[in-house]
């Protein structure tokens, strides 16, 4: 009978990561059996499961089983490379060394070293508890800041990563990047072996060889030594450097990101006379004006954007407005009450018409003087600048002007006069001394040190920043300058373009294999803590630099305790026992009373800019023709992230694009080019962009909102390194990059290529066919109790006629609901690869995504509305609402989805046979059906990361979200065992866990206190396709719109 | 095959006859002359052959009604043990037990076991399959069934078949055999 | 001896208009000439079609085998678009089947003497047609393994049972349903000629096969008597259930909540379309056959007009059912609903297969007004071949075309089949066709008996009518 | 269906070899040590857990620390080498069983795991299939005892077993449930 199906896996209810399909029709077949030490052997020193180890390895033998095909098998030992067996080893030394490291506190659970875990059966660590999480408190960031995370651990492997919320910039929620961390960590393609000209090199080897060059170094004080690092704010890194530079004095650090403007730098420095930062307030900002930037949807500080600018959208209290001028379509255009569509190119004249315009208006003649310097340079529908002037006239002191990282100098110049002139400085915008190591680490920055190499200047170089082999503007030709450098060291994450030109590749431990600290934006510490031992032994850059002081030997976890050992008395409030006041740091993950005030006393130099700016405007891009103008990809970054299937596939917030890039223009541009569009709306012609002596093949894709004769391309696509995932998706738009207008510039020459591109979307359609199924409306309309939009959400949320009498839930002790607000919610799709990662979704490939066949739970849907060039925008997400009445229950032939005593509609894996009659019928179209094996091919490192609470989905099974089902459980059973009830708050789902806006609300509808019941009971309720009677327990609360009467339409 | 075990083959006159009519009409005689167990045998069913032989009214349609109702009423009360009885489970809030729903599986089942005790009833009344008969040694027996119209008449115990063929003879037009049956 | 044109007035039965039987027969030569083909070695014509029937059977396997070994993913069908060809030709192939029945059953009951020379024919396409249609439900689960006892209710260990208010439960007893009563249906029918072949049989070989298959009958009256009602019970039973389960099909689509599905008109409105087809593949089938098989002399021109009307009557009561669809869909005012029938349908990215259907159901059927049409087998032929082809459509329209776009544009997806799905597609016309060359070569095409007994009735009333014309 | 319910097709009643002779009946009846020394976590987890090697020698550094039957425990404390056992009780992988709740309910281990106090080796003493789960969920009362009593392998209510479950499950809260994602998830 069904329910004993012998499965591989099935005899161990310890086993932690269920990590073949459920169900039964997994374990046909009689698997052949192939020993894998090796695999045991590594993979038990990276696991602690609890339990007897013989289920640990009967689990590993079963991967075995599951790799039993040659083919796999062979693909297996490439996992584990000589030297891996020694894992288990090198992991006990070092943990030898980490005893000790630091316990919890605020209420997450106490943290221990993760090396023990590599013994885990025979002396059970007294914390871990088999099957129940802990959590640990680290530090990530991409772009130098870290941001808090807490991470989830199961027997030692981190499951699932959230937000810290006691972190500056997390307050709880995370993006897209950190949600996929756990796929980089479990990553087969990682570099695993360290490599001198490919020979296999012993990291002792190594240290004695680096021992050697910096000894030679040091004769000439490291003339010919240079560093190449990511932008750091670490303040380790930071006293590693000037420990470095003191004993090299001439060798020099370059800080490099392809993603990082410096037009910021430097025009705050042209306004103030030195280098600031600006640090941005939302929550005083009344009226926000975003100059290109995108500070909703990218930069370290994004997510406590979107919360500041969530809190500031609800009809009730004094709304914010968002005016919006950029040319392509972002995640922050999308939230935009007003938007401008300009060309990259233009903002600058825009900054310059809307000075000139307030220079106009009585007090502001400051600003004409400034607006005068652009020599008449202007851009822009003045009436709508007019408009927008007034408005931040009204508004002075709360309104916000923040200029984007791709903008000029001049930009951000006139950016910081309007904010001057309009006394937002220390109100909405403050200014503090960069925490950034180097001001400037823009793809500008990296042109010197080329010039250098060039010139045989550099014997070293030690690479710690990401890739610069591909990230670096094309003209540089900087592959080739590596191949040049004597001893090239590269700290490489993957053996990608930079690594197959490096003379040593190092590999990298991951984020949550390392020790180290990070700064906040308000240059809040936290500290960084490994929460596995480096799966394939790798090393932290701290640990490299350090080599260079002869401290390689040094754990990275020995360097930092030393040196906060040191740093003790200087942070204020930390006294006592150092070994108290660390486990407390490393506990909480952030240490209070490090964070940088601003400075106080700046005075803006408008004169400077007046006549800076007419230089800046020169040297600036200008002449005719097409605009290029590149962006950092919604999900790869700058192709750091290219590797994670989770983003590959994760849908483009703005263009829903998944496993591509684009060629981004306007629905006018494509007319006038020709651009064909074929099949159901997804599939285009290709173009050949030439820009100077480059040329690139780009599928277009037409973007309504863009700006026209301008094309926006998506950088970190087109890989070639040696990334199973990442390698042949897209095409790299770098090489059309240079380094003196690395962001945008005219005159591009565009032509209609042969053939087609068929792009993987999983939204091909743009309008709502007149059926709102996202409500968006006027805060006028709004405030009109009998205004149509008040009438059908009225309507929307009406009770419906039945003919029998609905189930009566309000006897249970809970009553599971959501409601989801949609003036909140920015599209940025973080909730997704939350989901991804909580219910262990499974990632499909191009081709499935191209024949429909997305497993995401939990999607957000685009439409645009009004005229195609300049459409209003909305996003609504969307996964399945627990009907009531649900329609895919009763035509379900097995009950394998009913409903639950709570009301949850539960889906039952290993009851379902597959019909998708469920799917037919529901009007939602939130459920996913396994169509082909998508788990069991699943790499068994990567297993590590999966979810032990829910269960790996077979083939030819459906699937959807369970409202977080097992959260519930595991809640509710914690809370019965100590006799409470689940207080409002203490049970989060994945989605609203990581929601930066905080848009979703869960919990229980029969307590009339709980936050969900007030958000249902809310004047923006609606039900989404309310009409067919299926009585969702997710709730839509309705977008309003905050809009400018001089501007509103009609 | 020794002819032990008290082995009493049964004798049967076979008269085979030019046309349906004659057969009948033979029959008929037959049977008013005290002939008790006869049986035709004829290629297609013959208009008033019931009559001829003196048959009752057809069982069938009666075994039929029964199966028809049995399915009927089991397939109600099975959806009911399981859907309301054994586990009820809250599908889409609709009622557990809703009768509705049940009325096309109480439809199938009457007609399949009406059906099915139609085909088996009959196999049962006719005691068929039987592949072995004494009429079928009969020499020109294999026409029954392509156009031959027979009468076959069991000689019981004590009569001799020779007279009842005889008789059959002197009633008309009528090519008379006389078969054993065989041990097997 | 097949045919002979001139028709005697012997056998002229004076309310036909065309003799229904041609020629002088007894019941002899009716037997041998109905008989021959089952012992005559085939020809050239049969081996070829019989090669291309086991091609076809060949791709079925193919398509199958990849099925269960890679999934339903190898199909083209995707959310939104969760039922596609699978369904699509489930659904097809019942309502083939369903004319088999009808025209067994219901003509009998209706004491149609044209019935007998076609009945036989008829039942073993239903019967194959169901077995064809029975594959899908099955191979179109994600988990067939499980499938194929978890909707039956058997007390399980896990306690849990079928949930009776899913229209594929239903479906699951009607359909097996169907095919056990054809099965016994047609079996009980053929007895007798299975008898007759047994004892027209001359090699030993065929003849204990026959004799098995016969059972043994020997043609008593007192057999006879009870057989009489047990297959008119039968065809009584038939007749209804045929009704029943396209009705039942019709829910699977009718009982949802699907724009385009969710329609009252689908049960009677599915039927008429079985018919529909039904009477198409007889056709188309016939036709040939009786060429091929020297049956002309038994399936006359008159059969052949007879079923070209019933074509016209039912192809009339499909097109009703589609103006109704349009009609409640733009009376009832729901948009979804409007926009399906109006917008997707109509201009959708599938239209042509719309209006395809549209052609083939609407318009072809109209041209059998015409008696030239009925009568001539070229025109009879290709309008019958197109019907089948316009049903096919239909239901492609209503599956595919109604799921790929529903309630929420932002899950509109396309639907494109793929070598898997055709290949099964043909395949199950190839399993089709092996089935019906098989029954041509070693069955009586005709149910012999009845035929005789037609003949004597015939006679008997023209002897009636010679002697009131003397008298 | 028959072959499904006969105890061989579920792995019942047949004695598991283990590694070494370790004896449930001489820890627990003769040494009296309680169920939860051991599975000490059976209480706040899911689940009940397999005892490290650490835990033996608590005892057996002591006492027997000579024994050739405790070679195995000896060796692999000292090799680092965990005891390989034996599973006696499966649930499939989609079903997730949790312990604490169902001990911290009343529900003794002697309910599902027999009495093991009487086991030379241990074997699977309940079919441990979901009709089986489904009966006690329904009904839990006659399987309930005092939270205090549940690894009392001899524990029987005096006087009508269903009246004092009934008294039980209102005094301990017992809340079972039947829908599905109780146990899949």
């Amino acid at each position: 009978m069904s329910s004993h199906d012998q499965d591989p896996l099935q005899d161990h209810p310890e086993d932690h990561a269920r990590s073949t399909p459920s169900g039964n029709g997994a374990s046909s077949g009689s698997p052949r059996r192939i020993s894998l030490p090796i695999v045991d052997e590594a993979l038990a020193a990276t696991e602690a499961a609890s339990g007897a180890v013989r289920e640990q390895r009967k689990y590993w033998r079963s991967i075995a089983e599951k790799e039993g095909s040659p083919k796999l098998a062979a693909a297996a030992q490439r996992e584990f490379p000589p030297g891996a067996s020694e894992l288990p080893e090198v992991s006990r030394r070092s943990f030898m060394k980490l005893f000790g490291g630091g316990a919890a506190a605020a209420g997450l659970a106490a943290c221990h070293p993760s090396d023990e875990q590599a013994i885990p059966f025979v002396r059970r660590p007294e914390e871990v508890t088999p099957g129940n999480a802990l959590h640990f408190a680290t530090a990530y960031g991409v772009e130098g800041y870290g941001l808090g995370l807490v991470v989830e651990s199961h027997e030692g492997r981190p499951t699932k990563i959230e937000g810290n919320p006691d972190h500056h910039d997390s307050l709880g929620a995370t993006g897209r990047y950190e949600q996929a961390l756990l796929q980089g960590l479990y990553d087969n393609d990682r570099a695993k072996q360290l490599k001198h000209k490919d020979e296999p090199l012993s990291w002792h080897t190594f240290l004695s060889q680096m021992a050697t060059l910096s000894g030679r170094h040091a004769a000439d004080g490291g003339a010919k030594l240079r560093f190449l690092t990511e932008p750091t704010a670490s303040p380790l890194q930071l006293e590693l450097r000037k420990r470095i530079l003191e004993k090299f004095p001439k060798a020099k650090f370059t800080s490099y990101s392809s993603i990082a403007g410096d037009g910021a730098a430097d025009g705050l420095r042209l306004a103030y006379g030195k280098y600031v930062e600006a640090r941005h307030e939302l929550t005083r900002a009344s009226v926000i004006v975003s100059l290109d930037a995108d500070f909703l949807g990218e930069g370290p500080e994004s997510v406590r954007a979107m919360r500041q600018f969530a809190g500031g959208r609800l009809p009730g209290a004094p709304m914010n407005r968002l005016y919006v001028v950029e040319p392509a379509l972002t995640v922050t255009g999308m939230s935009a009450d007003h938007r401008l569509r300009l060309r990259a190119g233009d903002v600058a004249g825009f900054a310059l018409a809307l000075a000139a315009e307030l220079g106009r208006r009585p007090g502001f003649a400051q600003l004409a003087g400034i607006a005068s310097g652009g020599h008449g340079v202007t851009a822009g529908d003045p009436k709508w600048i007019s408009a927008v002037a007034s408005d931040l006239i009204k508004h002075r002191g709360q309104s916000l002007l923040i200029a984007g990282r791709r903008q000029s100098a001049a930009v951000h110049a006139v950016v910081a006069a309007l904010n001057a002139a309009l006394d937002n400085v220390g109100t909405t915008v403050t200014y503090a001394t960069p925490l950034l190591a180097d001001p400037l680490s823009g793809p500008k920055a990296l042109a010197p040190l080329a010039e250098e190499i060039a010139a045989g200047q550099v014997d070293t170089l030690v690479i710690t920043a990401y890739n610069p082999a591909y990230t670096a503007p094309a003209d540089l030709k900087f592959d080739k300058l590596l191949a040049r450098v004597p001893n090239a060291i590269y700290w490489a994450a993957y053996e990608d373009e930079t690594a197959a030109v490096s003379s040593y590749v190092v590999p990298a431990a991951h984020a949550l294999e390392s020790w180290g600290d990070a700064r906040a934006t308000d240059g809040t510490i936290s500290l960084v803590q490994p929460l596995i031992a480096p799966l394939w032994g790798g090393h932290t850059d701290i640990e490299i630099l350090g080599a260079f002081l002869g401290e390689g030997d040094l754990s990275a976890y020995e360097v930092l305790r030393r040196s906060w050992a040191a740093k003790q008395a200087s942070v204020p409030g930390a006294t006592g026992e150092f070994d108290q006041v660390w486990e407390k740091w490393v506990g909480d993950g952030v240490i209070v009373g490090t964070e940088t005030s601003p400075e106080a006393a700046l005075t803006l130099d408008a004169a400077a800019i007046q006549q800076g700016l007419g230089a800046l405007l020169a040297a600036g891009p200008k002449g005719a023709g097409v605009e290029i103008a590149f962006v950092p990809d919604y999900k790869v970054v700058d192709g750091r992230f290219a590797n994670s299937a989770w983003l590959q596939e994760l849908p483009d917030p703005v263009h829903k694009i998944t496993w591509d890039n684009a060629a981004l223009i306007s629905p006018a541009m494509a007319k006038s080019l020709g651009v064909e569009v074929e099949r159901d709306n997804d599939k285009f012609s290709v173009l050949v962009i030439e820009y100077k002596d480059r040329r690139v093949h780009a599928p277009a894709l037409i973007a309504p909102g863009h700006a026209d004769d301008s094309i926006t391309l998506a950088l970190g696509y087109g890989r070639t390194g040696a990334e199973s995932v990442a390698s042949g998706v897209g095409f790299n738009a770098g090489v059309l990059r240079g380094s003196d207008a690395p962001w945008f510039d005219r005159g591009a020459q565009v032509s209609l290529a042969t053939g087609m591109h068929l792009f993987g979307l999983t939204q091909n359609h743009w309008s709502m066919e007149n059926r709102e199924p996202a409500i968006a409306t006027s805060l006028a309309d709004f405030q009109n109790p009998r205004s149509e939009a008040r009438e059908l959400l009225e309507e929307r949320r009406a009770a419906l006629p039945t003919i029998h009498e609905p189930h009566d839930y309000s006897k249970e002790q809970y009553k599971w609901g959501m409601a989801i607000d949609l003036g909140k919610c920015t599209g940025c799709s973080a909730c997704i690869v939350a989901c991804q990662s909580e219910n262990n979704i499974p990632t499909v490939g191009r081709d499935q995504v191209v024949r429909g066949r997305e497993m995401q739970w939990l999607r957000v849907d685009r439409y645009y509305s009004g005229e195609l060039e300049d459409p209003e925008v909305i996003v609504q997400p969307l996964a399945c609402v627990h009907c009531e009445t649900a329609p895919c229950e009763y035509v379900c032939p097995v009950n394998a989805t009913v409903h639950s005593d709570e009301g949850l509609n539960e889906m039952v894996y290993n009851r379902c046979v597959g019909t998708r009659y469920c799917s037919n019928n529901c009007p939602y179209k939130v459920r996913r059906f396994n169509f082909l094996d998508f788990t069991s091919e699943t790499p068994a490192v990567r297993r590590l990361g999966m979810n032990p609470e829910v269960t790996v989905r077979s083939r030819g099974v459906m699937e959807k979200c369970t409202y977080c089902v097992q959260r519930i459980e595991r809640k509710r059973i914690d809370t019965r065992v100590a006799g409470r009830l689940i207080e409002d708050g203490e049970l989060k789902t994945a989605c609203q866990q990581s929601c930066p806006a905080g848009a979703i609300e869960f919990g229980n509808l029969n307590d009339l206190k709980s936050r969900v019941t007030k958000a249902q009971a809310d004047e923006r309720r609606y039900d989404l396709l309310h009409e067919l009677g299926t009585r969702p327990r997710t709730a839509y609360l309705a977008r309003v719109r905050n809009l400018n009467p001089e501007l509103a339409k009609g | 095959m020794s002819h032990g075990g008290g082995f009493e083959p049964r004798r049967y006159v076979i008269g085979q006859f030019a046309g349906p009519e004659a057969m009948l009409d033979a029959t008929r005689k037959m049977r008013e002359r005290g002939h008790k167990k006869l049986d035709t045998h004829t290629p297609y069913p013959v208009h008033g052959i019931e009559e001829a032989l003196g048959l009752g009214r057809a069982k069938i349609p009666t075994i039929v009604l029964c199966g028809a109702i049995t399915g009927a009423c089991l397939a109600y009360a099975l959806i009911y043990f399981m859907n309301v009885v054994d586990f009820p489970i809250n599908v889409a809030n609709r009622p557990i037990h809703s009768a509705p729903a049940n009325i096309p599986i109480m439809f199938e089942l009457s007609v399949l076991l009406g059906g099915t005790s139609s085909f088996f009833g009959l196999m049962a009344l006719m005691r068929l399959p039987e592949p072995y008969h004494p009429v079928f040694e009969a020499e020109s027996f294999w026409r029954a069934s392509i156009d031959g119209f027979f009468l076959s008449i069991e000689v019981p115990k004590g009569q001799s078949p020779e007279a009842v063929a005889a008789e059959l003879k002197s009633l008309s037009e009528v090519s008379v055999e006389i078969v054993e049956e065989s041990e097997r | 001896m097949a045919s002979t044109a001139t028709s005697a007035s012997t056998t002229r039965d004076p309310l036909e208009p065309i003799p229904l039987i041609q020629g002088v027969q007894t019941d002899e030569s009716l037997n041998t000439s109905l008989l021959d083909h089952v012992w005559r070695s085939p020809g050239k014509g049969w081996w070829t079609l019989f090669g291309l029937a086991l091609a076809g059977l060949g791709l079925l396997v193919i398509g199958v085998t990849v099925t269960l070994w890679k999934g339903i993913g190898m199909w083209g069908n995707n959310i939104p678009v969760g039922w596609a060809f699978g369904i699509i030709n489930f659904v097809w192939w019942i309502g083939i089947g369903h004319a088999g029945t009808l025209i067994s059953a219901i003509l009998l009951l209706l004491q149609q003497k044209w019935r007998t020379s076609i009945n036989r024919f008829a039942e073993a396409m239903t019967l194959f047609a169901v077995i064809c249609a029975l594959l899908f439900p099955l191979i179109h689960t994600g988990r067939p393994w499980f499938a194929a006892y978890w909707l039956m209710p058997y007390p399980s260990v896990q306690g849990i049972w079928p949930q009776f208010k899913s229209p594929l439960v239903w479906d699951v007893f009607a359909v097996s349903t169907y095919f056990t009563i054809s099965l016994l249906f047609w079996f009980l029918g053929l007895i007798p000629d299975l008898a007759s072949l047994r004892d027209s049989s001359k090699k030993p070989l065929q003849k204990t096969i026959y004799g098995m298959l016969a059972l043994g009958w020997r043609g008593s009256g007192r057999h006879w008597a009870e057989y009489k009602w047990a297959y008119l019970l039968l065809a009584g039973l038939s007749t209804p259930l045929v009704l029943s389960v396209h009705t039942i099909v019709s829910f699977d689509f009718a009982v949802s909540i699907l724009p385009g599905w969710h329609t009252t008109v689908f049960p009677p409105y599915f039927v008429a379309g079985a018919v529909f087809s039904g009477f198409a593949m007889v056709v188309t089938w016939m036709v040939p056959a009786r060429q091929f098989l020297g049956l002309k002399h038994v399936v006359t021109m008159k059969h052949l007009e007879n079923m070209n009307k019933v074509i016209l009557a039912t192809g009339l009561m499909v097109s009703y059912g589609y103006a109704m669809e349009h009609f409640i869909a733009w009376y009832s005012g729901s948009q979804y609903e409007f926009d399906e029938f109006f917008q997707v349908r109509m201009r959708g990215p599938m239209a042509p297969v719309y209006w395809l259907m549209m052609f083939c159901n609407v318009v072809v059927p109209n041209i059998f007004w015409f008696k030239k049409a009925r009568t001539n087998l070229l025109i009879m032929w290709v309008a019958a071949l197109l019907v089948n082809v316009g049903m096919w459509c239909e239901r492609f329209n209503i599956i595919a075309t109604s799921l790929h776009r529903d309630f929420l544009p932002s899950k509109w997806e396309l639907y494109a089949p793929t070598w898997v799905d055709w290949s099964i597609y043909i395949g199950t016309i190839g399993l089709f066709s092996t089935l019906f060359l098989l029954f041509l070569k070693f069955v009586p095409a005709v149910a012999v008996t009845e035929v005789k007994e037609l003949r004597h009735e015939l006679a008997h009333q023209a002897h009636g009518h010679a002697e009131e014309a003397h008298g | 269906m028959l072959w499904a319910r006969t105890p061989y097709a579920r792995a019942m009643e047949t004695p598991v070899e283990q590694p070494l002779e370790f004896d449930h009946r001489h820890h627990t009846r003769d040494e009296g040590i309680d169920c939860r020394y051991c599975h000490n976590t059976v209480d706040k987890a899911p689940f009940a857990s397999i005892p490290p090697t650490q835990l033996c020698l608590n005892c057996h550094s002591q006492v027997w620390n000579k024994s050739p039957l405790l070679e195995p425990v000896r060796k692999s404390f000292i090799d680092n080498k965990p005891l390989v056992w034996n599973r006696v009780y499966k649930v499939p992988e989609f079903v997730y069983f949790n312990h604490s709740i169902h001990v911290g309910k009343g529900v003794g281990c002697v309910t599902c795991h027999g009495r093991v106090d009487q086991m030379a080796a241990v074997e699977k003493q309940t079919p441990l299939t979901m009709g089986w789960c489904l009966e006690c969920h329904r009904n839990p009362e006659k399987n309930l005892r005092p939270v205090s009593e549940v690894t009392n392998m001899t524990w029987h209510a005096e006087g009508d077993a269903e009246e004092s479950g009934r008294v039980l499950a209102e005094k301990n809260d017992v809340h079972t449930r039947t829908s599905c994602t109780t146990c899949h998830r």
